[in-house]
């Protein structure tokens, strides 16, 4: 059984899809998925501006840091399929850090889960997208999350049942570094490993900010890897704007024996200048006039 | 207690969930290192691989079952009242429930009836803040086989529910034959005099306190309620509206629970004479079961008096 | 909300917090990586050695200032009302409430008005789950300065409290010298026909509702509870018996809140017809805030409307 | 100002209290030192086993492998005043894994801070000593515990509380390994290594066993020392029974420089055979015969 079934469509896009179990980025190929997953990342950039621009509300810091963590998600690594978001084999992904959903919901309409246009209804009342991820509105959202520090443990859960039925689908969870300070991350954490859940992928979007200021400043994380080797886990760093190098840590993932975490080294609003490492937009949305800079900025990227 | 054959409301659980696991692979089961005390123990025994303990860490535990719920599992959910409902209060709301994902969470240990662990292991406010949750269904059984087809039940309705499960043995009201009406009232005794309205380790304490007054010519109607959530309004005002007069009786605090419930049903729709009998917004202690029951009011005397009182206002 | 000044409540606790921190060396303000929407940021600002941020991290923000009160300091804990009371519900009650320290919890983001964010971060629950808690205060300052000078006098009222403050700004319906006075129902408004019972933001949704209906030759009385517990049972009582009908208006579920208070007191007391505005046992949902008021019928109009549908009861 | 002020009285048990601050263990000393909290530990023990015996309920096996570590606390490490449990340049004890209860209450019974006949009244209905610590009904109990996972963070709590103050105390926590599964825990550990508490000692009773197993068989803790270093702690290992290498450790620990953990490995139910390492007397008191031939073991010992 091919678990990967067809390719999806993704609106034009073109397709990155894998086609086959524990793949490998292969290196001749290397460079056409870059571009790929690069033009996908600016299009989920540009609607993650305009969607929180248009909302007046939102998230657009921690929204634009996980920018191409969902896009090799999505767009490389994961099988599933967006016309059918029920479809037994499809891994999972669970977006921890909620308040990052405007990058989600961007990825899933490009994936093609739903219209593009409900993009723009972002956070009005009556929205299938809600200012967090709603499982019960949103097609394509496995879990609802928002309340920070939940979203690992669902997805051991998911991995744990996947297993139980012998499916050979994964599951994603992205965390924030600020949501590592939450204990229900470590708890997550200590179980995942005791169960060598080796379906479960856990990336961390390490932005260095959290809503107060600096992480180092507010409670510091300390050295990270070795927080999670000593609670069990397979740990890689990368560079959480470089696609491959991305999609080559979900490709290793894989070959882990337990439970594996890739730290992603990522700037808070990456791609906009006055939003990179600018904590004032953790949790502001931008002036009409800030979001016509933005998407000029990343109209020429 | 005497005269009654006894029997753990949990043991029922435990004889459910073994009944429930052989018929159905999709039943999970977890627990949070209380196996023993929840009697998941009997689970884990026979299916060892559809058994996971989460170690003392109700908040993953809780979370965890939603995500197993969200593979298509029924999972089951079992740790001390105190701590399903307030340590993990966040997860059950806005993974579990807000998700509207199929987690019964099974909870021992509710009430003041815990007994000797003392005021952090009494679960007293379990019920008003599972009640709050939307979604949510919240059971309290009576005894046993209550217990046992009430979770039978509970696993097939849809989204998540509360059963609140006790520590003490509890006197057998039932037989194997129970039928469990989820959602319904349960008459146990008519009468046309006062409404008592009781929950789990209490019904019998109710049904005490009507033969009582059965004595003094007050004729109690008692009403089991096992389901506190939805809220059988009919049923109750269906009662209420003939005996004019209610009392309510919980191993609870009196705000925001069972009482609540009514009180706040009767405030809307018709406005009558009550009294709660309930722990009265206080932390439990250590003492022996029973004794506590009397401590804190809650013992048969205490629901016979308060329905006397009601009975002595002017109708 | 037009012809209404308008303010933050969370102002009023920030500027009560300067003012206390000024004057009391004792004042130690805890946050979990929300200083800037809980307003705390101020005192940290200030006074920079008697503020700790916690991190992402409730549970162990409410134990730890379980512990720093432990020492004799008065501890502020802030956060969003949901994760005050829903995250760290256990760490309130157990160490917290049972160790009946000076831990003050206000909490900002309470209500459906939290808005765009919507369900996860809008807090339904917290007073049902507040008042739940033994020897717990709960308070819900209407405007900014009911807010600072309720922040003022829970600071000195022993053991924990429960401040639910407001995101959005909210009318201002009193005045520099307001004084807060704990404990007793804040009559508004009088009136013969109806007693209006609010809470936060929408006592001036109860105050426009009583303008309509006098309209109408309907006279409601307005009691602004901006204690919820311990309840001003004498005060509420007073005004029930005059009008004979209550209206309760809160921006919370009707289950277990201030509804649920007025009822459960009525229901022993006083039973009388009563009408409860509040979401009916929903999560919330994105939106505005005041479209979402209106989506979930707690605007003047709806609170008009329940008083109309008592006032055309018989008496 | 000497801190200390005058040694304790402990109910004719002998004194091994600490006058200076910053005390080292004088080798000289150590024979008669070791000699004195062994005796101690030996009472307690055994008070423990009758306390729970008589009341017919209660926690024998984690109460059992904590009383060397509270004996070297009460006996020798704290400053405090039995006689004046309000003392304000007391040093601080949480009991974290509040279950453990009658240790903590024979404990302080020796030391005074009430009659000894309090203990035969534990979990019964009007006792000073409920079931799990109340600090309204017991001196000396400092915060109520017995919900898992609460008392490391209100540790940290007073630790910050006592340094605004510029006191000299020293704030010390007892928790479980099974304890350790609770996040809660790790939000403190982060919080206290930001903070830098160099006057919080964290003492782990690693007994390898919870309720429902060993801890390796429930949620393996895995490499208990790596992971608290991670966290930014000062980490010792000691055997838990030995009281000269606790006394050591926890004069150790004031010299650290942020806050630190001493993992003492004991034996669950120590020092009565058929408790040792019994899952089963976690939470189940001995019978009439049983808590005699306990009595009758520990008498020998
Ligand atoms: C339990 C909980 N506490 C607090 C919040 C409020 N909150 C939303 S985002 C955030 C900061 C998260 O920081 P981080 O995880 O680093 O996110 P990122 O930098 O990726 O945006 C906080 C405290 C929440 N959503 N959930
Ligand atoms: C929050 C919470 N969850 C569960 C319990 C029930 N409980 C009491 S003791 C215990 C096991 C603790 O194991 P450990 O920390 O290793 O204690 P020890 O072996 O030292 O007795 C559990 C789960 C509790 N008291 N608190
Ligand atoms: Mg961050
Ligand atoms: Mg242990």
């Amino acid at each position: 059984m091919n678990p990967a079934g067809e390719p999806g469509r993704y609106a034009g896009m073109g397709t990155v899809y894998p086609e086959t179990e524990g793949m490998v980025l292969r290196e001749t190929e290397a460079e056409e998925i870059r571009q790929r997953l690069e033009t996908i990342s600016r299009e989920i950039r540009k609607d993650v501006v305009r969607m929180i621009g248009l909302a007046g509300s939102g998230h657009p810091g921690g929204s634009l840091s996980c920018v191409e963590i969902l896009a090799c998600l999505y767009f490389y690594k994961m099988r599933h399929r967006p016309e059918e978001p029920g479809w037994p084999l499809r891994d999972r992904f669970v977006l921890s850090k909620g308040h990052a959903a405007p990058a989600l919901y961007a990825a899933l309409a490009w994936c093609g889960y739903f219209d593009r246009d409900e993009l723009w209804s972002l956070r009005r009342l009556g929205s299938m997208l809600q200012g967090h991820p709603d499982r019960l509105r949103t097609p394509g959202v496995e879990i609802s999350t928002g309340s920070l520090g939940q979203g690992l443990s669902a997805a051991c859960g998911m991995a744990i049942g996947l297993r139980l039925d012998k499916l050979p689908c994964r599951v994603y969870a992205l965390i924030g570094d600020g949501e590592s300070q939450e204990g229900g991350i470590w708890e997550a954490a200590m179980l995942a490993a005791h169960q060598g859940l080796d379906n479960l992928t856990a990336i961390l979007d390490n932005n260095g900010l959290q809503i107060d200021g600096q992480c180092c400043e507010v409670v510091d994380l300390g050295d990270l890897p070795a927080k999670w080797r000593s609670f069990g886990w397979e740990v890689q760093e990368v560079d959480g704007h470089d696609v491959l190098d991305i999609c080559r840590a979900l490709d290793r993932a894989e070959e882990a024996s337990g439970p594996s975490m890739i730290i992603a080294h990522t700037v808070k609003g990456k791609g906009v200048s006055f939003m990179e490492n600018n904590v004032d937009f953790h949790g502001k949305a931008p002036t009409r006039e800030e979001m016509e800079r933005a998407l000029q900025e990343l109209e020429g990227a | 207690m005497a005269g009654w054959e006894l029997r753990h409301t949990r043991d029922g659980y435990a004889d459910a969930l073994l009944e429930l696991g052989e018929r159905d692979p999709r039943i999970v089961v977890l627990d949070a290192d209380l196996a023993k005390s929840t009697q998941t123990e009997k689970f884990k025994l026979r299916f060892p691989e559809r058994f996971v303990d989460c170690g003392v860490a109700e908040q993953n535990l809780m979370a965890a079952a939603a995500g197993l719920a969200a593979t298509g599992k029924i999972v089951f959910a079992s740790t001390f009242a105190i701590f399903a409902t307030g340590r993990a209060y966040d997860q059950v709301r806005n993974t579990i429930a807000y998700s509207n994902l199929d987690v019964k969470i099974c909870a021992s240990h509710g009430g003041i009836t815990v007994g000797e662990d003392g005021s952090s292991h009494q679960a007293l406010e379990d019920i008003a803040l599972m009640r709050a949750v939307p979604r949510m269904k919240v059971v309290v059984p009576a005894d046993y086989y209550e217990a046992r087809e009430a979770v039978k039940t509970v696993a097939y309705l849809e989204g998540p529910a509360y059963v609140r499960l006790g520590r003490p043995k509890a006197p057998v009201l039932f037989g194997d034959d129970y039928r469990f009406r989820f959602g319904k009232a349960h008459l146990m005794r008519s009468g046309k005099d006062v409404t008592v309205i009781a929950c789990g380790y209490l019904v019998h304490k109710a049904l005490e306190a009507a033969e009582e007054l059965a004595g003094e010519g007050i004729e109690a109607e008692v009403l089991n309620l096992h389901t506190i959530k939805p809220l059988d309004r009919q049923g109750i005002l269906e009662s209420v509206s003939r005996t004019g007069r209610v009392v309510t009786c919980e191993e609870h605090t009196v705000i925001g629970g069972l009482g609540g419930a009514v009180a706040e049903l009767l405030a809307e729709e018709m406005p009558l004479p009550m009294r709660m009998v309930g722990v009265r917004d206080s932390f439990g202690v250590s003492g022996e079961a029973e004794e506590l029951v009397e401590h804190f009011g809650l013992s048969a005397r205490h629901i016979a008096e308060a329905a006397r009182a009601l009975c002595d206002l002017a109708p």
